[in-house]
C-alpha cells in the first residue's frame, strides 16, 4: 500500500537525481534528439518540488494529480504529457481507492502507450516501464533490473519520439526518457520498495 | 555561445514580453501565459479560430503571423520544445467565437501530444476543436511504423492558407477539408552550414566543419541524411530541387507556389542568389512559380541555412488565399 | 568563408536577378543595371519619384522598400560599394514623372560622391533633383572637418516618412524640407557580436573573440568606439541608450519611434529580448514608443550585433507617415 | 606633349600593377575602410583595359573619356568618382587642346579636390596627386616621390572617407588610395617620363 508519505519522499528523490543529472540527460538528447531533456525534466520536477511542500497531509490521490499538473503545465516537450498522462492515470486510479504499486503503475503505463503510441521495443521510456512493472508484480524490483531496462535501449533503432528522425543512427545512443525513467524508479526504490 | 540575452531561463517569458508590447497593434499576451492572441478581436467575430504554436526559436514564427487574414492566437514553448496544454487550452479558449478552433500543429511527439491533451481540456468545455498535423520535411522518410516526417517551413504556407478561408468565413470542417486537402501538397528540404545554439544548451546541436554542410535537417537541429563539402548554390539547389522532384514528380502543367526559408543566419544575399538558381533550375523543367517569397519565417534560432518548401496548388482558389491581405508581423 | 554562392564576383547580379524574379509584383529591373523600379507604375504617376541605394549587404535595404507609399526605385552597387552615377542616373531617369525626384543618400564619401554625379547627370536632362544625405549614427562625432556620421539604419525610417509624403502628393520642396526637418531628429548606435565577410574579400571585416563584442560599429563593418567582453541584454541597452540620451536628452513629453534593427545573424529571439529590456528601461524614463518596430531592416551581410534607433517625433504628421500603409518586400 | 600610345601604354601597365595588387589593396583597406579598394580598382581597369583595346588610333580626348566612362561605370564605391572625375577633367582639358601632362596632371587633381572635398593632409590619394603633380611640373619625377608621398599618408590623421570615422586610430596605416595612385604615378614614371 503506497501512502502519502512515501509518494512524496520518492518524487523529492526523483527531483534530486533530475537536478544532479540534469547535464547528462540534455547530452544524452542531443545527438539523437534535441538537447533539452535535461532542461525539461528539471523545470517539472522543481514544480513538483514546490507543489508537493505542502502536502504531507493530503491524500494520494491530491499528491499524485498535483505532481501530474506540474509535469502537464512545466515540462513541454514529450516528456510533458507523458510523465504527466502516467501521473494523472495514477491519481484517477487512486481516486476509486487503488493503492497497489503495482496497479497504479500498470495504470500509468497504459495511459502512457495510449498518449504516445509508442510500443515496447520503439526505445522510448516505455522500454523501462515495462520491465519494472513486471519486476514489480513479481516483488523483485532491484538496480539492475532497471540499470538493465535503461542500457538495453542503446541497441534499438528508435521508431517514436525525435529520435526516431535518425533510423539506423539512433543506435549505440541510450534513450534520454528511458535513463529519466530509470532514474524515477531508482528514486522508487530507494524510497518505497526497499522501506 | 555569444547571444544577447539575460539569464538563459528567461529567454522566453522576456522576448514574448518584448514582442508583445513592441507590437501591441498585432498582439495581447494572455496572462500568466506565453500565449499571444490578435488584438484585431473584432476581426475574429463570428468566424472559427486558428491557433498554431511550438517551441519558440522559430522566430518570427508562430506569432509573427498572428492579426487579420492569419492566425488568431500563437503559443509560444520552451525553445524548441512544445507548449503545454495548459497554455495551448487557453489560447483555444480566449479565440472560440463559438465556431470552434482549428489548430495547426507540427509533427512532433511533443507537440502532438501536447495539442491533443488541450484539445481533451478544450472539448470538456463543449469547444469544437479539430486539427491538422502538419508533416512537409521530406528528409525523413515516412512510415507507418515511426513518428513520420516533421513539420518545417511549410507550416507557414498552412497558416496562410487556413487563415484567409477562415478570414472568409470558412466553417470548422471546411477548414478540416482544406487543411487535409492542402497537407500532402506542401512538401520541404533542407540545408544547413550550421547548427543552433539553443540558450540553455550553451552549445550547439551539432558541429559542421569550415567547409561542411548537411543536407536534410530538421529545425531543431535534428540530422539530416547527407554531410558533404560545401558546394556552390547552383548544385545546392540541384540537390535540394532534386529531393523534391523525387518524392512528387514536378510538373510544368502544375501551378507552385514556392518558399525559400532563411533558418537564421543566412542573409538574405545568400537567400536571394539561391532563389536565382532556383529559379533557373525550375525555368529548366518549365516552371514559373505562381507564387514565391524569400526570407526568413521558420527559422532554428542561429542556425546557418536554407530550406525549400514546394507548394502544388492543385486547387485555384488556394493561390488566392496566399495572395489574400493580412495584417501580421511577419508575412 | 562559408556561405551559399556562386562566383563570389557575380553575386551582385545574382542576387538582384533572384530578387525581381521571386517579387516581380513589386520589383522591375531597368535593363542592364542593378537599379531597380517600382512595378506599379500608375502609383508614381503625377508624384515625386523617390530614389534611394547604395552597396549591397544591407538586404532587405534598399529594394525591399521598394513599393506603393514608399520608394520609387531602389540601385544596388557592388558589396560595401557605393551604385556608379550611370546606374543612379538610369534610375532617375525611369521614376520621372515631371515631378523631380529626390535622392535619400547615406553619408558615405562613395555615396556622395556617385549620388552628386549622378544628380549632375540627370540636371542635364531638365530632372529636377534634391536629395538628404543620412547621417543618424552617434558613434563617430561630427565635425566640420571630418566626413562626418554615417547613414545606418534610420535612413530605413527616412524612406517610410518621405513615402508616406510622396505618395500623397508633396512637391520636391515640400520632400527637402520634411527630410532636412526630420534628419536631426533620427539617431542610431549599434553594438556588434561578429564582423561581416565581403563575399569577394573572403574573410571577416574584424575580429572579436568569442566573448567580445564592440560598440559603435557601422554597417560595413567600420570600427565603433568601445570593445569589451560581453553583457548582459539589460546592459548593452543601458549603454547604447545612455550614448542616445548624452547625444539628446530623451524627453518623456516626447513622442518616438523606435527601430531594433538586426545585423544579419542575429536571430529575433535576441531582439526581442534586447526589446524587452530596451522598453523597460525607456518607461524607468517615462517613455513610451509612439511606434515600434523589430528586426532585420539594415543588415551588414551576417554581421552578429544590433541597432538601435530613435526617431524623436517632434511633427505629429510623422507619426501618420509611419503607419501610412505601404505595399512592399520589407517594410 | 602626352599621345595616345603613350598613354595607352600608360593605363594598360597601372591596370597591371593594380591586378597584381588586389589582395593588397584590399588589405590596406581593412584595418582602415571596408576592404574592397583592390577589387573595386580592378574591376575599374578591367573594364578600363577592353575599352582601350581598340583605341589606338582614337585621339586623346577619347581614350581619357573612354577611360572616365570605364572607371566611373565599374568602380563605384569612393574611388570610382574620383578616378573618374580626374580622367573626365583631363579628357575635357584635351578636348580644349591641352597636351602637356603638367597641365593635364593639375586640371585632374583640382576636380578630384572639388568631387571629394579633400585638403592636402587629409590622408587621401590627393596626398599623392599633390607632390607628384609638383614633381612634374619641375620634371624632377622620381619612384622615391611616389614612393615618400604614399609612406607619408601613414601617419596621417584621416579626414575623409571611411577612414576618418576611426579618428586618431587611423594612424600608422596606408591610405588605401594613395596606394593606388602611386601605382597610377610610377605605371606614369615606366610608360611615359622616362621614355
Ligand atoms: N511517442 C512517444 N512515446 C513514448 N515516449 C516518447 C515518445 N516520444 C518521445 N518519447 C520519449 O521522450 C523523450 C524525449 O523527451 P524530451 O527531450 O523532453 O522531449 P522532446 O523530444 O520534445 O524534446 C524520449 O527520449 C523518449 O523516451
Ligand atoms: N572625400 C574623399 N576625397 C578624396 N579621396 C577620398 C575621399 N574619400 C575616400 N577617398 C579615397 O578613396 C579611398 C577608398 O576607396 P575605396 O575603398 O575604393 O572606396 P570606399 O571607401 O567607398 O570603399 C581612400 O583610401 C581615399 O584615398
Ligand atoms: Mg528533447
Ligand atoms: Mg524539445
Ligand atoms: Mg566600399
Ligand atoms: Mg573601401
Amino acid at each position: 500500500m503506497l501512502t502519502t508519505t512515501q509518494t512524496i519522499a520518492w518524487l523529492n528523490n526523483f527531483a534530486d537525481k533530475i537536478e544532479t543529472n540534469k547535464a547528462y540527460l540534455n547530452d544524452l538528447d542531443t545527438p539523437i534528439g534535441d538537447g533539452d531533456h535535461g532542461s525539461n525534466m528539471v523545470r517539472g520536477l522543481t514544480a513538483v518540488k514546490a507543489t508537493l511542500a505542502d502536502k504531507s497531509n493530503a491524500d494520494l490521490t491530491t499528491v499524485f494529480k498535483a505532481t501530474a499538473l506540474a509535469l502537464i503545465s512545466k515540462v513541454g516537450g514529450a516528456a510533458g504529457p507523458l510523465y504527466g498522462t502516467a501521473f494523472l492515470e495514477m491519481a484517477k486510479a487512486s481516486k476509486d481507492g487503488v493503492t497497489d504499486l503495482g496497479i497504479l503503475l500498470a495504470t500509468a503505463l497504459a495511459g502512457l502507450k495510449k498518449r504516445g503510441g509508442a510500443a515496447t521495443g520503439d526505445k522510448t521510456l516505455v522500454d523501462v516501464w515495462r520491465p519494472v512493472l513486471t519486476a514489480v508484480h513479481a516483488d523483485r524490483l532491484t538496480s539492475t533490473v532497471i540499470k538493465t531496462a535503461v542500457e538495453r535501449t542503446k541497441p534499438m533503432v528508435a521508431k517514436k519520439g525525435r529520435a526516431s528522425y535518425l533510423g539506423d543512427r539512433s543506435i549505440g545512443h541510450l534513450d534520454p526518457g528511458a535513463v529519466s525513467s530509470g532514474y524515477l524508479f531508482t528514486a522508487l526504490l530507494e524510497t518505497v520498495v526497499q522501506s | 555561445m555569444k547571444k544577447i540575452l539575460n539569464d538563459p531561463k528567461d529567454v522566453v517569458s522576456e522576448m514574448v514580453d518584448g514582442l508583445v508590447r513592441a507590437y501591441p497593434q498585432y498582439l495581447t499576451q494572455l496572462p500568466d501565459t506565453t500565449a499571444m492572441v490578435r488584438s484585431d478581436q473584432a476581426s475574429m467575430v463570428g468566424k472559427v479560430g486558428l491557433v498554431s504554436g511550438g517551441g519558440s526559436g522559430h522566430e518570427p514564427s508562430h506569432a509573427g503571423f498572428v492579426g487579420k487574414g492569419m492566425l488568431s492566437a500563437a503559443v509560444a514553448g520552451q525553445v524548441f520544445t512544445s507548449p503545454t496544454p495548459d497554455q495551448i487550452y487557453a489560447a483555444i479558449k480566449a479565440v472560440d467565437q463559438g465556431k470552434g478552433v482549428f489548430l495547426i500543429i507540427k509533427n512532433y511527439s511533443g507537440d502532438v501530444m501536447n495539442f491533443d491533451m488541450a484539445k481533451d481540456m478544450a472539448e470538456l468545455d463543449d469547444i469544437d476543436v479539430k486539427s491538422v498535423v502538419v508533416d512537409d520535411d521530406i528528409a525523413v522518410e515516412d512510415s507507418l511504423y515511426t513518428q513520420g516526417r516533421r513539420g518545417v517551413a511549410g507550416t507557414v504556407l498552412m497558416h496562410k492558407v487556413l487563415g484567409a478561408a477562415a478570414d472568409q468565413g470558412a466553417s470548422l470542417d471546411e477548414l478540416d477539408r482544406l487543411a487535409h486537402a492542402v497537407l500532402p501538397q506542401i512538401k520541404t528540404i533542407a540545408v544547413a552550414l550550421s547548427a543552433a545554439t539553443v540558450p540553455e544548451v550553451g552549445k550547439p546541436g551539432f558541429e559542421l566543419a569550415d567547409d561542411e554542410i548537411e543536407y536534410g535537417v530538421g529545425i531543431h537541429s535534428e540530422p539530416g541524411y547527407r554531410r558533404e563539402k560545401i558546394k556552390p548554390s547552383k548544385a545546392l539547389v540541384a540537390e535540394l530541387l532534386g529531393k523534391l522532384d523525387e518524392s512528387g514528380h514536378l510538373d510544368s502543367q502544375h501551378q507552385y507556389a514556392v518558399l525559400v526559408n532563411g533558418m537564421g543566419a543566412t542573409p538574405l544575399m545568400e537567400q536571394y542568389v539561391f532563389s536565382h538558381d532556383l529559379l533557373d533550375a525550375l525555368a529548366e523543367k518549365g516552371i514559373k512559380p505562381a507564387f514565391m517569397k524569400v526570407g526568413n519565417y521558420m527559422t532554428s534560432i542561429e542556425m546557418a541555412g536554407i530550406s525549400l518548401t514546394l507548394f502544388d496548388l492543385t486547387d485555384a482558389k488556394w493561390l488566392d488565399y496566399l495572395n489574400y491581405p493580412v495584417e501580421t508581423i511577419a508575412w
